[in-house]
Protein backbone atom coordinates (compact mmCIF):
# COMPACT_ATOMS: atom_id res chain seq x y z
CA UNK A 1 0.00 0.00 0.00
CA UNK A 2 0.87 3.41 -0.47
CA UNK A 3 1.04 6.08 2.34
CA UNK A 4 1.34 9.80 1.91
CA UNK A 5 3.76 11.42 4.54
CA UNK A 6 4.10 14.71 5.40
CA UNK A 7 7.56 16.20 5.78
CA UNK A 8 8.15 19.35 8.41
CA UNK A 9 11.20 21.42 9.22
CA UNK A 10 14.63 19.67 9.05
CA UNK A 11 12.70 16.47 7.49
CA UNK A 12 11.05 18.65 4.48
CA UNK A 13 14.32 20.66 3.54
CA UNK A 14 16.52 17.62 3.68
CA UNK A 15 13.70 15.66 1.31
CA UNK A 16 13.17 18.72 -0.32
CA UNK A 17 9.25 17.25 -0.34
CA UNK A 18 6.86 18.75 2.06
CA UNK A 19 5.14 14.98 0.97
CA UNK A 20 6.46 12.08 0.46
CA UNK A 21 4.71 8.86 -0.68
CA UNK A 22 6.23 5.18 0.61
CA UNK A 23 5.39 1.86 -0.37
CA UNK A 24 5.02 -0.70 2.25
CA UNK A 25 3.78 -4.35 2.58
CA UNK A 26 0.12 -4.51 3.98
CA UNK A 27 0.02 -5.02 7.04
CA UNK A 28 1.90 -2.22 8.16
CA UNK A 29 2.81 -0.29 11.37
CA UNK A 30 4.47 2.96 11.77
CA UNK A 31 7.82 1.35 12.98
CA UNK A 32 8.34 -0.67 9.10
CA UNK A 33 7.50 3.15 7.61
CA UNK A 34 10.29 4.43 9.64
CA UNK A 35 12.79 2.31 8.40
CA UNK A 36 11.01 2.86 4.47
CA UNK A 37 11.43 6.24 5.08
CA UNK A 38 15.63 6.03 5.65
CA UNK A 39 15.97 3.58 3.12
CA UNK A 40 13.92 5.67 0.48
CA UNK A 41 15.43 8.81 1.53
CA UNK A 42 19.13 8.40 3.43
CA UNK A 43 19.37 12.11 3.94
CA UNK A 44 16.85 11.70 7.39
CA UNK A 45 19.84 10.16 8.56
CA UNK A 46 20.48 12.96 10.77
CA UNK A 47 17.37 12.79 11.84
CA UNK A 48 17.19 9.16 12.30
CA UNK A 49 17.14 8.71 15.96
CA UNK A 50 14.32 10.92 16.58
CA UNK A 51 12.20 10.37 14.21
CA UNK A 52 8.74 10.49 15.01
CA UNK A 53 5.87 9.50 13.69
CA UNK A 54 1.97 11.02 14.13
CA UNK A 55 -0.98 9.16 12.98
CA UNK A 56 -4.00 10.87 12.40
CA UNK A 57 -2.68 14.06 14.53
CA UNK A 58 -1.61 12.22 17.56
CA UNK A 59 2.33 10.88 17.97
CA UNK A 60 2.10 6.80 17.28
CA UNK A 61 4.11 4.39 18.89
CA UNK A 62 6.30 2.08 16.75
CA UNK A 63 2.99 -1.06 16.70
CA UNK A 64 0.68 1.68 15.66
CA UNK A 65 -0.21 0.15 12.60
CA UNK A 66 -1.10 1.65 9.23
CA UNK A 67 -3.32 2.20 6.12
CA UNK A 68 -4.03 4.41 3.27
CA UNK A 69 -6.81 6.43 4.90
CA UNK A 70 -3.99 7.40 7.57
CA UNK A 71 -3.03 11.16 8.30
CA UNK A 72 1.05 10.39 8.77
CA UNK A 73 3.23 12.85 8.85
CA UNK A 74 7.50 12.95 10.18
CA UNK A 75 7.51 14.96 13.30
CA UNK A 76 11.15 15.75 13.90
CA UNK A 77 11.54 17.43 17.28
CA UNK A 78 9.61 20.32 18.17
CA UNK A 79 11.07 23.77 19.08
CA UNK A 80 8.05 26.54 19.12
CA UNK A 81 7.50 28.34 21.65
CA UNK B 1 -8.85 30.99 23.00
CA UNK B 2 -6.20 28.43 20.78
CA UNK B 3 -5.08 30.39 18.24
CA UNK B 4 -2.36 30.31 15.46
CA UNK B 5 -1.20 33.38 13.97
CA UNK B 6 0.50 35.05 11.46
CA UNK B 7 0.10 38.44 12.47
CA UNK B 8 1.86 39.98 15.69
CA UNK B 9 0.36 38.34 18.61
CA UNK B 10 -2.08 41.13 20.45
CA UNK B 11 -1.34 40.60 24.04
CA UNK B 12 -4.20 42.78 25.14
CA UNK B 13 -6.45 40.68 23.65
CA UNK B 14 -5.44 37.63 25.28
CA UNK B 15 -5.46 39.27 28.82
CA UNK B 16 -9.24 40.47 27.79
CA UNK B 17 -10.12 37.19 26.86
CA UNK B 18 -9.26 36.02 30.31
CA UNK B 19 -10.59 38.56 32.31
CA UNK B 20 -13.31 37.24 34.72
CA UNK B 21 -15.17 38.16 37.94
CA UNK B 22 -14.80 34.79 39.25
CA UNK B 23 -10.54 35.46 38.83
CA UNK B 24 -8.70 36.79 41.29
CA UNK B 25 -5.34 36.67 39.20
CA UNK B 26 -4.07 36.62 35.48
CA UNK B 27 -0.66 35.15 34.77
CA UNK B 28 0.60 36.14 31.53
CA UNK B 29 3.95 34.74 29.70
CA UNK B 30 5.34 35.73 26.53
CA UNK B 31 8.28 34.39 24.51
CA UNK B 32 10.21 36.43 22.70
CA UNK B 33 13.10 36.51 20.54
CA UNK B 34 16.24 36.83 22.12
CA UNK B 35 19.35 38.08 20.42
CA UNK B 36 21.92 35.77 21.70
CA UNK B 37 22.33 32.31 22.21
CA UNK B 38 25.65 32.01 24.48
CA UNK B 39 27.95 33.29 21.87
CA UNK B 40 25.64 32.80 19.14
CA UNK B 41 23.89 35.87 17.84
CA UNK B 42 19.92 35.70 15.89
CA UNK B 43 19.04 38.19 13.25
CA UNK B 44 15.69 36.87 12.89
CA UNK B 45 13.39 33.50 13.20
CA UNK B 46 10.80 31.99 11.24
CA UNK B 47 8.00 29.59 12.84
CA UNK B 48 6.11 26.55 10.82
CA UNK B 49 3.36 24.33 12.30
CA UNK B 50 1.78 20.63 11.71
CA UNK B 51 -1.73 22.68 11.59
CA UNK B 52 -3.80 20.32 12.52
CA UNK B 53 -1.76 18.52 15.05
CA UNK B 54 -0.57 21.44 16.33
CA UNK B 55 -4.42 22.37 17.18
CA UNK B 56 -5.07 19.54 18.53
CA UNK B 57 -2.44 19.50 20.89
CA UNK B 58 -2.78 22.90 22.17
CA UNK B 59 -6.49 21.65 23.12
CA UNK B 60 -5.28 18.58 24.87
CA UNK B 61 -3.25 20.79 27.07
CA UNK B 62 -6.20 23.49 27.66
CA UNK B 63 -8.18 19.93 28.68
CA UNK B 64 -5.16 18.46 31.01
CA UNK B 65 -4.10 22.02 32.34
CA UNK B 66 -8.36 22.36 33.25
CA UNK B 67 -8.18 18.97 34.92
CA UNK B 68 -5.24 19.49 36.98
CA UNK B 69 -6.25 23.37 38.27
CA UNK B 70 -9.10 25.00 39.33
CA UNK B 71 -8.61 27.45 36.09
CA UNK B 72 -11.14 30.11 34.75
CA UNK B 73 -9.86 30.98 31.06
CA UNK B 74 -6.96 30.13 28.98
CA UNK B 75 -5.44 31.51 26.02
CA UNK B 76 -2.68 30.52 24.22
CA UNK B 77 -1.58 32.25 21.18
CA UNK B 78 1.01 30.71 19.22
CA UNK B 79 3.04 32.84 15.73
CA UNK B 80 4.26 31.72 12.45
CA UNK B 81 5.87 32.72 10.33
CA UNK B 82 8.93 35.37 9.95
CA UNK B 83 9.32 37.20 13.49
CA UNK B 84 11.62 39.64 14.00
CA UNK B 85 14.19 40.10 16.80
CA UNK B 86 12.07 40.93 20.16
CA UNK B 87 8.87 40.28 18.52
CA UNK B 88 6.40 37.86 20.81
CA UNK B 89 6.16 33.86 19.36
CA UNK B 90 4.14 32.91 21.82
CA UNK B 91 1.89 34.26 24.56
CA UNK B 92 -0.17 32.11 26.86
CA UNK B 93 -2.51 33.71 29.43
CA UNK B 94 -4.74 32.10 32.53
CA UNK B 95 -6.83 33.21 34.90
CA UNK B 96 -8.25 31.50 38.45
CA UNK B 97 -9.37 32.43 41.76
CA UNK B 98 -6.21 32.63 43.43
CA UNK B 99 -2.49 33.13 42.05
CA UNK B 100 -0.52 30.08 43.22
CA UNK B 101 -2.64 28.14 40.42
CA UNK B 102 -1.88 30.59 37.31
CA UNK B 103 1.48 30.42 37.84
CA UNK B 104 1.68 27.00 38.23
CA UNK B 105 -0.56 26.19 35.36
CA UNK B 106 0.94 28.82 32.80
CA UNK B 107 4.15 27.55 33.71
CA UNK B 108 3.32 23.96 33.34
CA UNK B 109 1.28 25.35 29.43
CA UNK B 110 4.98 26.72 28.18
CA UNK B 111 6.70 23.54 29.56
CA UNK B 112 4.34 21.49 27.58
CA UNK B 113 3.59 23.49 24.45
CA UNK B 114 7.55 23.45 24.11
CA UNK B 115 7.57 19.21 24.42
CA UNK B 116 4.77 18.19 22.48
CA UNK B 117 3.36 20.71 19.84
CA UNK B 118 4.61 20.18 16.57
CA UNK B 119 6.02 23.30 16.12
CA UNK B 120 9.21 24.27 14.67
CA UNK B 121 11.31 27.21 14.92
CA UNK B 122 14.40 28.26 12.19
CA UNK B 123 17.12 30.55 13.39
CA UNK B 124 18.66 32.80 10.67
CA UNK B 125 21.72 33.43 12.36
CA UNK B 126 23.08 36.98 12.38
CA UNK B 127 26.36 35.01 9.74
CA UNK B 128 23.90 34.73 7.60
CA UNK B 129 23.71 31.20 7.57
CA UNK B 130 19.76 29.26 8.87
CA UNK B 131 19.24 26.03 10.66
CA UNK B 132 15.64 24.35 12.20
CA UNK B 133 16.07 23.99 15.52
CA UNK B 134 15.44 19.94 16.67
CA UNK B 135 16.54 19.18 20.34
CA UNK B 136 19.02 16.72 20.33
CA UNK B 137 19.87 16.51 16.45
CA UNK B 138 23.22 16.78 15.81
CA UNK B 139 22.82 18.51 12.31
CA UNK B 140 24.44 16.86 8.48
CA UNK B 141 27.97 17.97 7.94
CA UNK B 142 27.02 19.26 4.68
CA UNK B 143 23.59 20.90 5.36
CA UNK C 1 9.48 51.33 36.43
CA UNK C 2 7.65 51.20 39.84
CA UNK C 3 4.56 53.44 40.37
CA UNK C 4 1.41 53.96 42.61
CA UNK C 5 -0.96 54.83 40.52
CA UNK C 6 -4.93 56.37 40.68
CA UNK C 7 -5.32 55.48 37.24
CA UNK C 8 -6.69 52.15 35.26
CA UNK C 9 -3.58 49.95 34.95
CA UNK C 10 -2.02 50.50 31.66
CA UNK C 11 -0.57 46.86 31.14
CA UNK C 12 0.57 47.41 27.83
CA UNK C 13 2.60 50.05 28.96
CA UNK C 14 4.22 47.43 31.74
CA UNK C 15 4.77 44.83 28.63
CA UNK C 16 7.06 47.58 27.25
CA UNK C 17 8.98 48.42 30.06
CA UNK C 18 10.25 45.30 30.26
CA UNK C 19 10.71 44.31 26.96
CA UNK C 20 14.35 43.78 25.82
CA UNK C 21 16.40 42.18 23.31
CA UNK C 22 18.12 39.88 26.00
CA UNK C 23 15.14 38.35 27.68
CA UNK C 24 13.33 35.26 26.07
CA UNK C 25 10.77 35.22 27.99
CA UNK C 26 8.32 38.17 29.80
CA UNK C 27 6.00 37.38 33.12
CA UNK C 28 2.40 39.28 33.62
CA UNK C 29 1.11 39.26 36.88
CA UNK C 30 -2.14 41.06 36.99
CA UNK C 31 -4.33 40.77 40.49
CA UNK C 32 -8.27 41.92 39.99
CA UNK C 33 -10.90 42.28 42.06
CA UNK C 34 -12.99 38.89 42.51
CA UNK C 35 -17.15 39.18 42.84
CA UNK C 36 -16.67 36.55 46.03
CA UNK C 37 -14.70 36.18 48.82
CA UNK C 38 -16.39 32.20 49.69
CA UNK C 39 -20.22 33.59 50.52
CA UNK C 40 -19.48 37.03 50.71
CA UNK C 41 -20.33 39.14 47.54
CA UNK C 42 -18.19 42.41 47.03
CA UNK C 43 -19.56 45.37 45.40
CA UNK C 44 -16.14 47.50 44.96
CA UNK C 45 -12.90 48.47 46.58
CA UNK C 46 -11.04 51.18 47.83
CA UNK C 47 -7.10 51.35 48.25
CA UNK C 48 -4.49 53.07 50.26
CA UNK C 49 -1.11 53.57 51.00
CA UNK C 50 1.30 55.01 52.91
CA UNK C 51 3.37 56.37 49.72
CA UNK C 52 6.80 57.19 50.88
CA UNK C 53 6.91 53.60 52.64
CA UNK C 54 5.20 51.83 50.15
CA UNK C 55 7.49 53.04 47.23
CA UNK C 56 10.62 52.14 49.35
CA UNK C 57 9.30 48.90 50.05
CA UNK C 58 8.75 48.28 46.53
CA UNK C 59 12.13 49.04 45.86
CA UNK C 60 13.76 46.71 48.08
CA UNK C 61 11.58 44.10 46.89
CA UNK C 62 13.29 44.92 43.27
CA UNK C 63 16.78 44.96 44.67
CA UNK C 64 16.07 41.91 46.27
CA UNK C 65 14.35 40.03 43.57
CA UNK C 66 17.48 40.60 41.21
CA UNK C 67 20.09 39.29 43.54
CA UNK C 68 17.99 36.38 43.66
CA UNK C 69 17.07 35.69 39.89
CA UNK C 70 19.13 36.70 36.80
CA UNK C 71 16.42 39.35 35.49
CA UNK C 72 16.51 42.02 33.09
CA UNK C 73 13.92 44.58 33.47
CA UNK C 74 11.08 44.58 36.69
CA UNK C 75 7.61 46.45 36.56
CA UNK C 76 5.40 46.95 39.46
CA UNK C 77 2.36 48.97 39.52
CA UNK C 78 -0.14 49.58 42.24
CA UNK C 79 -3.50 50.97 42.03
CA UNK C 80 -4.81 53.10 44.31
CA UNK C 81 -8.12 54.54 45.06
CA UNK C 82 -11.78 53.27 44.54
CA UNK C 83 -11.80 49.91 41.66
CA UNK C 84 -15.05 48.90 40.48
CA UNK C 85 -15.30 44.66 39.95
CA UNK C 86 -12.99 42.99 37.34
CA UNK C 87 -10.38 46.04 37.55
CA UNK C 88 -6.48 45.59 38.00
CA UNK C 89 -5.68 46.37 42.16
CA UNK C 90 -1.99 45.40 41.12
CA UNK C 91 0.33 44.43 38.12
CA UNK C 92 4.33 43.00 37.91
CA UNK C 93 5.73 42.36 34.90
CA UNK C 94 9.39 40.72 34.91
CA UNK C 95 11.23 39.90 31.99
CA UNK C 96 14.75 37.38 32.05
CA UNK C 97 16.76 35.49 29.59
CA UNK C 98 15.32 32.15 30.85
CA UNK C 99 11.16 31.87 31.96
CA UNK C 100 11.74 29.90 35.05
CA UNK C 101 13.28 32.99 36.54
CA UNK C 102 10.67 34.66 35.45
CA UNK C 103 7.99 32.75 36.41
CA UNK C 104 9.85 31.91 39.91
CA UNK C 105 10.84 35.91 40.95
CA UNK C 106 7.29 37.12 39.82
CA UNK C 107 5.68 34.90 42.13
CA UNK C 108 7.98 35.93 44.25
CA UNK C 109 7.24 39.87 44.07
CA UNK C 110 3.80 39.38 44.26
CA UNK C 111 4.29 37.18 47.49
CA UNK C 112 6.22 39.92 49.42
CA UNK C 113 3.97 42.97 48.00
CA UNK C 114 0.94 41.81 49.87
CA UNK C 115 3.43 40.36 52.97
CA UNK C 116 5.62 44.23 53.54
CA UNK C 117 4.31 46.85 50.99
CA UNK C 118 1.79 49.44 53.34
CA UNK C 119 -1.24 49.02 50.93
CA UNK C 120 -4.46 48.12 52.72
CA UNK C 121 -7.80 47.10 51.02
CA UNK C 122 -11.49 47.96 52.48
CA UNK C 123 -13.89 46.20 50.72
CA UNK C 124 -17.02 47.28 50.11
CA UNK C 125 -19.94 44.81 50.69
CA UNK C 126 -22.47 44.40 48.37
CA UNK C 127 -24.80 44.10 51.44
CA UNK C 128 -23.47 48.32 51.83
CA UNK C 129 -21.12 47.81 54.83
CA UNK C 130 -17.13 48.34 54.12
CA UNK C 131 -14.71 47.09 56.10
CA UNK C 132 -10.28 47.29 56.02
CA UNK C 133 -9.03 44.34 55.40
CA UNK C 134 -6.34 43.36 58.27
CA UNK C 135 -5.50 39.65 57.90
CA UNK C 136 -5.62 37.78 60.94
CA UNK C 137 -7.28 40.72 63.07
CA UNK C 138 -10.94 40.32 64.11
CA UNK C 139 -13.02 43.21 63.78
CA UNK C 140 -14.39 45.36 66.53
CA UNK C 141 -18.01 44.60 67.85
CA UNK C 142 -19.12 48.17 66.94
CA UNK C 143 -16.95 48.98 64.28
CA UNK D 1 9.12 64.60 73.89
CA UNK D 2 6.46 64.51 71.33
CA UNK D 3 5.70 62.43 68.21
CA UNK D 4 3.79 62.43 65.38
CA UNK D 5 2.65 58.90 64.69
CA UNK D 6 0.76 59.04 61.19
CA UNK D 7 -1.93 56.60 61.05
CA UNK D 8 -3.21 53.92 58.27
CA UNK D 9 -6.71 52.33 56.97
CA UNK D 10 -8.86 50.92 60.42
CA UNK D 11 -5.92 52.77 62.57
CA UNK D 12 -7.15 55.79 60.78
CA UNK D 13 -10.74 54.58 60.84
CA UNK D 14 -10.77 53.59 64.69
CA UNK D 15 -9.05 56.90 66.07
CA UNK D 16 -11.29 59.13 63.09
CA UNK D 17 -7.28 60.93 63.12
CA UNK D 18 -4.69 60.36 60.00
CA UNK D 19 -1.80 61.76 62.81
CA UNK D 20 -1.80 61.47 66.46
CA UNK D 21 0.57 63.16 68.60
CA UNK D 22 1.73 61.17 71.65
CA UNK D 23 4.03 62.50 74.74
CA UNK D 24 6.58 60.41 75.30
CA UNK D 25 9.40 60.25 78.48
CA UNK D 26 13.05 61.05 76.63
CA UNK D 27 14.54 58.57 76.22
CA UNK D 28 11.64 56.35 73.61
CA UNK D 29 11.72 53.43 72.01
CA UNK D 30 9.08 51.82 70.13
CA UNK D 31 8.01 49.67 72.82
CA UNK D 32 6.79 52.49 74.66
CA UNK D 33 4.80 54.30 71.83
CA UNK D 34 2.33 51.14 71.55
CA UNK D 35 2.01 50.87 74.94
CA UNK D 36 1.29 54.98 74.89
CA UNK D 37 -0.99 54.90 71.73
CA UNK D 38 -2.99 51.94 73.70
CA UNK D 39 -3.34 53.96 76.39
CA UNK D 40 -4.18 57.31 74.84
CA UNK D 41 -6.24 55.63 71.94
CA UNK D 42 -8.28 52.47 73.92
CA UNK D 43 -10.34 52.23 69.92
CA UNK D 44 -6.98 50.35 68.44
CA UNK D 45 -7.45 47.61 70.82
CA UNK D 46 -8.62 45.60 68.16
CA UNK D 47 -4.91 46.00 66.71
CA UNK D 48 -3.34 45.69 70.01
CA UNK D 49 -1.94 42.21 68.92
CA UNK D 50 -0.98 43.54 65.73
CA UNK D 51 0.47 46.73 66.02
CA UNK D 52 3.65 47.35 63.99
CA UNK D 53 5.38 50.58 64.22
CA UNK D 54 7.56 52.32 61.19
CA UNK D 55 10.17 54.51 62.02
CA UNK D 56 11.35 56.67 58.93
CA UNK D 57 9.85 54.38 55.94
CA UNK D 58 10.58 51.03 57.71
CA UNK D 59 9.50 48.53 59.92
CA UNK D 60 11.05 49.09 63.50
CA UNK D 61 11.69 46.61 66.11
CA UNK D 62 10.63 47.05 69.75
CA UNK D 63 13.90 48.00 71.04
CA UNK D 64 14.27 50.62 68.11
CA UNK D 65 14.50 54.50 69.88
CA UNK D 66 12.80 57.41 68.97
CA UNK D 67 13.33 60.96 68.49
CA UNK D 68 11.27 63.66 67.82
CA UNK D 69 12.28 64.19 64.06
CA UNK D 70 11.45 60.20 63.78
CA UNK D 71 8.88 59.80 60.99
CA UNK D 72 6.28 56.94 62.68
CA UNK D 73 3.60 55.45 61.36
CA UNK D 74 1.05 52.75 62.53
CA UNK D 75 0.70 50.20 60.33
CA UNK D 76 -1.88 47.74 60.21
CA UNK D 77 -1.48 44.43 58.90
CA UNK D 78 -1.36 45.10 55.09
CA UNK D 79 -3.44 43.86 52.25
CA UNK D 80 -2.00 45.12 49.36
CA UNK D 81 -1.99 43.29 45.96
Amino acid sequence: MKIDVKMFAAARQYTSQAVVQVELDNPACVANLKQALLEQFPALGPLANHLLIAVDNDYAEDDCPLDEQSEVAVIPPVSGG
Amino acid sequence: MIELVQDPIDTARLLESVASHQAGAIVLFVGTTRQFTGQRETDSLDYECYPEMAMAKLEELETEARRRWPIVEIAIVHRLGHLELGEASVAIAVSSPHRQDAFESGSWLIDKLKEVVPIWKQENWADGTSQWVHPGVEPPEKP
